[in-house]
């Protein structure tokens, strides 16, 4: 066949999440752009199917069955929460499509039908939180939105602080579209903390910042979330996000030769964009992935592109340094940076890992070379004993 | 009493959507004087006076009131060119005050002299005793009291007056037809007054209009309008 | 006789108003009573407080032998009271035929009710009207509604707060004719009215409520001749 | 000393959460309580506010007067909008429901559309201060006052002055009013403006605290209307207290079992005190007045 | 008498009974009336059912997706178009049924059409949590707006609750709730048939099913609105105070209307679960509380068919416009909601109705 290929892309462009997915719709058309004027995938142009979700689990569902059904798209990108990706991967699934998550997030999905391009919890906090320990001390002070991403990932946080023979000094989960944390910050300043991890996500959560600062708290944060998505420190005034520590995969102000490139390409296009975040990235890098993968397979089979992601080798050389997709959990390896905000809300990278594994789920027992549960795991239900 | 026309309709007309209900009614009214509409239910009589000040608009004829034509002009202003109204069923304004309601009364009397309150309260002593009480918890009666009060607040020229007598005890109906002809003496207000209390028409009115499916049937002269016999025979028709 | 409403040492206050003070009341079966009083005195209070809608501070209620002063009014209502209210509590959005059904389908089903509709749409001169939104009745066309609604379910006892307001005198004498004829089939009457024509029409006795008491008690002539009564309700005797 | 500061932290916990429903409910006071209209929109009030202030005071206005072109960027646009739209749906409360959603819908996106999905938002002033083992954001003290002086403010207005007088007896009975001489359009457009100023200067006064962002409103909107309606039919009597009540409520649920209990006991709160005062509270303080 | 006779006499008032039933499908209550109207509707029905022969299996599913919604909506209508108690809260009775069916069906599997009792008990659930919701707020006097805020903070209540349940202590038996990501899992509805179970997946037998359903509901609830109950519910829209002095028990049958709107709004909630094999919490959040209540009144709420035609119409609607509309679909959702309500004051489908005249007059007035 020689038809266009077509991409299905479901993304929050509106409504409460947009600020930190607009961009990645952007990513895809940068990506498309390239890809198509550089002679397509084998050949074929990219031809993009984008509807916007509206930040609303049940748009995914509509536009999951649609994009799979009516527009028999050969593959999806889609989704930014996690509440989004496990509305829609029952569809997947059930149409047996195959979906790129391309988000950070609380690890665990082993899904044959899902790729993930996103960064997770043994790449973002195995890094950020012994590096912190070390630098500022033991004990943490965790503040979490209360959902599913918050829980997870601050049991990520837990078991590393007590790994690394530190101690909670406390832990708090924030539900989701609270803005108003006045009691929270008493309760961080009362506590021992050395530091907080502050695990917020959406738009109200992250007013967090501002009161803390007014508050004077004076503590140095740490995230996985905040900054490399949200970009916080482009939208409040410094210096509420100074002493913020943030693993992530990619944002724009890396300084390498890739990133600027990339950088420089992506405000070509979109002069206006506020800002290249690491979910951008990882789109850009989902596609790239995905056309080396049809063109070694020869096809878009599902089959057939996972006998390649099988190989072990599927590597792309993007923005963030070179990635792989892991076989057994279809996750990928990332370069973490550490970004430091400063007190003019600069960023500096005190630290770089290379080359971060995503080996929990392989390591707990997800081969999805073998078998596909199909479920999402956690630290403290792991898939089940073989 | 002077002959001065206060106010005039011509080929009045209004309704309701598509319904007519004035066909064409014509009336004149000096100034100070004392005029009845009688007639039966629902030929109209309120149709009339929510027409006259404004709240439904005439669908063909006109209204001048005071040498002006004011067919066009909306129910504020017409009230506050000096005409009052007193809604049959009252309409005070239930959760305000007795006070509070007076004090909206203030709002059309605007470059008129002072309101008097204390002839106001000679007249409807209940307005002064019960001045916070909210108006919704009055007695029927004690709420037509306070619509008449409401409306001489701003000294209008003249007063629609929509069945003042209903709900109300027989001796301040003689009250208000005292009253209102000493206001009338006093201060040369003109009323038009839609009635079927026969004792409230024959003491009050000066002359009178019957009304049957929305036009004017008869004129009632001074001596008939005096009569109850007259305006019994009219009423029955 | 029987009586068919015992009201003793009722009293009920708002605030600094005494709506009811001590009212001793007593109804036998079959008659035609009025209440009169000035404005405020409490009338149309008593007869909330008879239905339930608004609990006594002390007092009993008694109705046919029952002690109704715990019931609700809709079980007050079952009990065989209909009422007309001072301001017409028709059902403005619904046309004249769905009011009265509604009034009566309670009581009436099928061919009983459509013909007892039938006949007070007739009854209240409502015929043409009937497929009319009942807010758009005139005043006194409303008036006649409620009514209807009242008496249509044939009770044992009818509460009327001032059934004439706002009608002709032709009407209301027409509404005199029609109460006694539901007197005479056996339907107690309780009505509060201002219009003292049409009080001498139907009362076979009155009682006078002043500022929640009961003033005086008597029969038409009495209480007109009663310089009290004169004095607080009716007005020097003429001018 | 020991007692003394955690007495203070206490207090300002309940001040903050306090203000923060004084604040952020009294627009929608005056429009749901003078107008019986339900604004959904209240929420984009408050962003159009918010965004105005961090604009003005970003391009150098001080942060006072910022926030006061917030209120009056709000109460401007209020007006245009009770001109176009609401003017026709007074009595239909049902529909402005549905008016205000869609009012709502527009604005959120057509914010996003028109300015991104962010803005840059301004520092909170004023710094902080320390007491005991603690510090404090003293803006917050700020907040605590202005809600104080809002309710006191409104109060007066609606109670004791003619304009509230009028805009009352107008919103019971419309046409009686405008046959008593009252000019109710004016009223409407003015009471609406009233309404949606109170909800741009929440905004303006929470913008330094805050993410600039289109659904900005969402967060204030829960809190605002279950304050509303829990106060009562008579909003200034029952806001108040209101407002007192589920602040304690509020501050001591989350400060004893966290956010969490926080925002459920809020909501259960709300349930309990209207099953106890089915009229809401201005009820209650009526019948206490007598 | 003779034997056949006997039997007649016996099923005389029965079927006359049933008689008076089907007369109740025309009514003051409702609008269509006569012979046209029912060809009309005949015909409405009749293109339902044969348009899937014509369409795709995608274009089906999506449209049992929207009929999925329409019990809710109907159920809204008689709370909120008949009965005059606003809730915002429908939701909540939704996602109570909607977790409930996975739940049930998570636990007790798919087999021998356990699926069905699964969603007759969730149904069942949400209607008794209706019923209590209902007695709480009627026999404790509350009305107005006190009922929109009562039941929307019931579901905000579940939703905060519900979004936190993502540890695994947070489990019915072997079901999961999973907290904000959701629940799935669950099976779809299921047919026992000859060799082997018919799975009705969002699809073509699944859209057969529900259009019967809501065939079945639609005229269920005609017949029952035009019944003394709908008139006793409209006098209670109309003045409560009034119709409780007529002899009705009103808080009865304002928490009867309101166990019977929560009852189809389970429906909806289980057989959107069932659809999609997915629930979330978001599900009962302020959003979604608020889209019946749109979908209501634009369409019409006083009246049955309005509410329904309506309902599908503004959610098809709503559906193409963020389809083709880009990031202008909220823009233009919310001008047509300001349009509208300023246009057609009774909702659009009303206001049609209306004027497409006679035949589609209220009967019996
Ligand atoms: N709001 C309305 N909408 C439609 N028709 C109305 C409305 N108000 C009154 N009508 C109709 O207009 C006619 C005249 O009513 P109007 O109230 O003027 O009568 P009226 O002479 O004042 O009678 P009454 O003595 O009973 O008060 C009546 O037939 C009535 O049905
Ligand atoms: N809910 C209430 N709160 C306070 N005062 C009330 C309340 N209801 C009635 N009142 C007062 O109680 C008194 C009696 O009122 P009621 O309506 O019973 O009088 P009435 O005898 O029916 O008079 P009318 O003949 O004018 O209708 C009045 O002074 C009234 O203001
Ligand atoms: N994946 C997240 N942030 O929900
Ligand atoms: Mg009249
Ligand atoms: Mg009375």
């Amino acid at each position: 066949q020689d038809g266009p290929i077509k991409i299905g892309v479901l993304e929050d462009q509106s409504g409460d999440f947009a600020a930190a997915t607009a961009v990645k719709v952007h990513a895809i058309e940068l990506a498309t752009k390239e890809i198509n004027d550089a002679g397509g995938i084998d050949g074929r142009p990219i031809e993009l199917v984008v509807y916007d979700t509206q930040s609303d689990n049940r748009r995914y569902q509509e536009f999951m069955r649609r994009v799979l059904q009516q527009d028999e798209v050969d593959v999806v990108f889609a989704g930014f929460s996690s509440a989004s990706r496990e509305a829609y991967r029952p569809i997947v699934n059930q149409f047996d499509g195959l979906a790129f998550y391309n988000n950070q997030y609380e690890g665990g999905v082993c899904d044959a039908n899902m790729i993930v391009t996103g960064a997770v919890p043994e790449q973002q906090f195995s890094t950020l939180i012994p590096w912190m320990m070390e630098t500022y001390g033991p004990n943490v002070y965790t503040l979490a939105a209360d959902y599913n991403f918050g829980q997870i990932s601050a049991e990520w946080v837990r078991q590393i602080v007590e790994e690394n023979g530190g101690t909670m000094a406390g832990e708090e989960f924030i539900p989701l579209g609270v803005s108003q944390f006045s009691q929270t910050i008493q309760n961080i300043q009362q506590s021992e903390a050395d530091f907080v991890v502050t695990l917020l996500v959406g738009a109200a959560q992250a007013s967090y910042y501002e009161q803390a600062n007014a508050a004077d708290v004076g503590l140095p944060m740490a995230s996985s979330v905040n900054v490399g998505q949200g970009y916080e420190h482009k939208r409040f005034t410094p210096p509420s996000l100074a002493d913020m520590y943030v693993t992530t995969n990619y944002i724009e102000e890396i300084d390498s030769p890739a990133s600027q490139d990339f950088v420089e390409r992506f405000r070509a296009m979109f002069p206006d964009e506020p800002y290249i975040n690491q979910e951008a990235a990882n789109s850009y890098i989902g596609i790239n992935l995905y056309k080396q993968m049809v063109e070694r397979a020869g096809s878009t089979d599902h089959d057939a592109i996972r006998a390649v992601l099988a190989e072990g080798d599927v590597c792309f050389d993007g923005p963030s340094g070179n990635v792989c997709l892991d076989p057994k959990s279809q996750h990928m390896s990332h370069t973490i940076f550490l970004a430091k905000v400063e007190d003019d809300h600069s960023i500096t990278f005190p630290e770089t890992w290379e080359n971060i594994e995503p080996y929990w789920l392989g390591d707990a027992g997800c081969d999805l070379t073998q078998n596909d549960p199909s479920a999402q795991y956690t630290p403290s239900s792991p898939p089940p004993a073989p | 009493m002077n002959d001065t026309v206060l106010l005039q309709t011509t080929g009045l007309c209004s309704g309701y959507g598509g319904e007519q209900v004035l066909q064409g009614v014509d009336l004149t009214l000096n100034e100070g004087e004392i005029v009845a509409v009688i007639g039966r239910n629902g030929v109209g009589k309120s149709t009339l006076m929510r027409t006259l000040i404004g709240l439904l608009p005439a669908s063909g004829g006109s209204i001048r009131f005071g040498g002006q034509d004011v067919t066009q002009d909306g129910a504020n202003h017409r009230a506050l060119q000096g005409i009052g109204y007193i809604p049959q069923g009252r309409d005070v304004f239930p959760d305000l005050s007795v006070r509070e309601n007076l004090m909206v009364g203030e709002v059309a009397g605007a470059g008129r002299p002072a309101p008097d309150y204390d002839l106001i309260h000679r007249f409807f002593p209940i307005l002064k005793d019960r001045a916070r009480q909210r108006a919704g918890t009055l007695s029927g009666g004690q709420q037509q009291q306070l619509a008449i009060g409401r409306v001489m607040v701003s000294h209008p020229r003249l007063m629609l007056l929509d069945e003042p007598s209903e709900g109300i005890q027989p001796s301040i109906i003689k009250d208000i037809s005292r009253n209102m002809r000493e206001l009338n003496a006093q201060t040369g207000v003109a009323v038009l007054l839609v009635e079927q209390n026969l004792d409230l028409i024959v003491s009050m009115a000066q002359r009178g209009y019957v009304m049957e499916k929305g036009r004017i049937v008869a004129t009632l002269g001074p001596d008939e309008i005096s009569s109850r016999d007259a305006v019994r025979r009219h009423l029955t028709i | 006789m029987t009586q068919i409403l015992q009201v003793s040492k009722l009293n009920k206050r708002f605030g600094g108003v005494t709506v009811a003070r001590d009212i001793d009341f007593a109804l036998d079966e079959g008659a035609m009573h009025c209440l009169i009083g000035p404005n405020g005195a409490g009338k149309s209070s008593f007869f909330r407080l008879l239905l339930g809608e608004h609990a006594p501070d002390s007092g009993t209620i008694t109705f046919r032998g029952r002690d109704i002063t715990p019931l609700r009014s809709f079980q007050r209502i079952r009990e065989g009271i209909s009422v007309k209210f001072q301001v017409p509590g028709i059902f403005k959005a619904l046309s004249v035929r769905q009011n009265l059904q509604i009034a009566f389908q309670h009581h009436l089903h099928g061919a009983s009710l459509t013909e007892t509709v039938r006949r007070v749409l007739e009854f209240t001169s409502l015929t043409a009207e009937a497929a009319t939104p009942a807010g758009v009745l005139s005043h006194g066309q409303q008036q006649w509604l409620e009514i209807g609604m009242a008496v249509g379910v044939e009770p044992r006892l009818l509460l009327l707060d001032e059934p004439t307001a706002g009608m002709s005198p032709d009407e209301t004498r027409k509404t005199g004719e029609m109460l006694h004829d539901l007197n005479a089939r056996g339907i107690t009457i309780l009505a509060v009215e201002h219009d003292m024509a049409f009080v001498q029409q139907i009362a076979h006795s009155v009682t006078v409520l002043h500022m929640g008491a009961i003033f005086a008690q008597g029969s038409i002539d009495q209480i007109t001749a009663h310089p009290g009564v004169q004095e607080i309700y009716l007005g020097a005797a003429d001018e | 000393m020991e007692f003394f500061t955690a007495i203070f932290s206490i207090t300002y916990q309940f001040g903050d959460a306090f203000a923060f429903l004084v604040i952020s409910c009294a627009g929608l006071a005056v429009i749901f309580g003078m107008m019986g209209v339900i604004n959904l929109a209240h929420g984009e009030f408050i962003m159009c506010g918010a965004y105005v202030t961090a604009a003005t005071a970003r391009a150098g206005l001080a942060l006072p007067i910022a926030i006061l072109c917030g209120a009056l960027a709000a109460a401007a646009i209020g007006m245009v909008l009770e001109r176009t739209v609401m003017r026709h749906l007074y009595h239909r409360p049902m529909d402005s429901i549905i008016a205000t959603w869609g009012i709502s819908l527009i604005a959120t996106q057509g914010v996003l559309i028109l300015l991104g999905p962010t803005m840059q938002g301004v520092g909170t002033p004023l710094g902080s201060m320390a007491l005991g083992d603690r510090s404090y954001s003293l803006y917050r003290l700020v907040l605590f006052a202005a809600a104080v002086g809002l309710l006191g403010g409104l109060y007066l207005l609606f109670y004791h002055t003619r304009f509230g007088v009028i805009a009352r007896a107008t919103i019971q009975r419309p046409a009686m009013a405008r046959a008593l001489g009252v000019d109710t359009r004016r009223v409407y457009g003015l009471t609406f403006g009233l309404g949606a100023g109170l909800a741009g200067l929440a905004g303006g006064l929470y913008a330094p605290t805050m993410t600039m962002v289109p659904t900005m409103g969402a967060t204030f909107i829960v809190e605002s209307f279950v304050t509303v309606v829990v106060g009562g039919a008579d909003i200034f009597l029952g806001a108040a207290p209101a407002a007192a009540i589920l602040a304690i409520i509020k501050a001591s649920l989350t400060a004893w079992y966290g956010q969490l209990f926080g925002q459920i006991g809020l909501l259960v709160a709300v349930i309990v005190v209207i099953r106890i005062m089915p009229g809401g509270l201005s009820a209650v303080v009526k019948r206490w007045q007598r | 008498m003779s034997r056949a006779e006997a039997l007649d006499a016996l099923a005389a008032p029965a079927r006359s009974r049933a008689r008076q039933w089907l007369s109740r499908l025309e009514g003051p209550q409702t609008m269509g009336r006569g012979p046209a109207f029912w060809v009309a509707m005949a015909a409405v029905v009749l293109a339902a059912a044969v348009y899937p022969l014509f369409s795709n299996d995608y274009t089906v599913g999506n449209a049992a997706y929207f009929l999925v919604w329409t019990f809710m909506a109907m159920g809204l209508g008689v709370v909120w178009g008949y009965c005059g108690a606003l809730s915002f809260g429908q939701t909540a009775f939704f996602g109570l049924a909607g977790y409930a069916y996975g739940v049930i069906t998570i636990n007790i599997g798919s087999a021998y059409g356990l699926t069905w009792l699964a969603l007759i008990l969730s149904v069942g659930l949400g209607a008794a949590f209706a019923l209590l919701i209902g007695y709480f707020m009627f026999y404790g006097r509350i009305k107005g707006v006190f009922i929109g805020i009562v039941t929307l903070s019931v579901t905000l209540v579940l939703e905060t609750f519900m979004a936190q349940t993502a540890g695994p202590q947070w489990a019915i038996g072997t079901a999961r709730l999973n907290g904000f990501n959701g629940m799935s899992g669950m099976p779809p509805l299921t047919v026992p048939w000859f060799g082997g179970d018919v799975v009705l997946y969002s699809g073509t037998a699944l859209y057969y099913v529900l259009l019967a359903m809501v065939v079945i509901v639609y005229l269920g609830l005609r017949m029952l609105l035009n019944a003394p109950f709908g008139n006793v519910l409209v006098a209670i829209r109309e003045n409560p105070e009034r119709t409780e002095m007529l002899g009705y028990d009103i808080r009865l049958y304002q928490m009867l209307a309101f166990g019977l709107g929560g009852a189809l709004a389970g429906l909806s909630g289980a057989l959107y679960t069932a659809w999609g094999q997915y629930i979330t919490p978001s599900s009962m959040g302020l959003t979604s509380a608020a889209l019946p209540i749109v979908w209501v009144a634009v369409g019409g709420r006083r009246d049955i068919t309005a509410t329904l035609l309506g309902s599908v119409l503004v959610i098809a609607g709503f559906q193409a416009l963020t389809i083709y509309g880009s990031q202008y679909a909220l823009v233009v959702m919310g001008a047509l909601l300001v349009f509208t309500v300023m246009v057609t004051p009774d909702g659009v489908v009303a206001t049609l109705m209306q004027r497409l005249g006679r035949i589609f007059g209220k009967a019996g007035r």
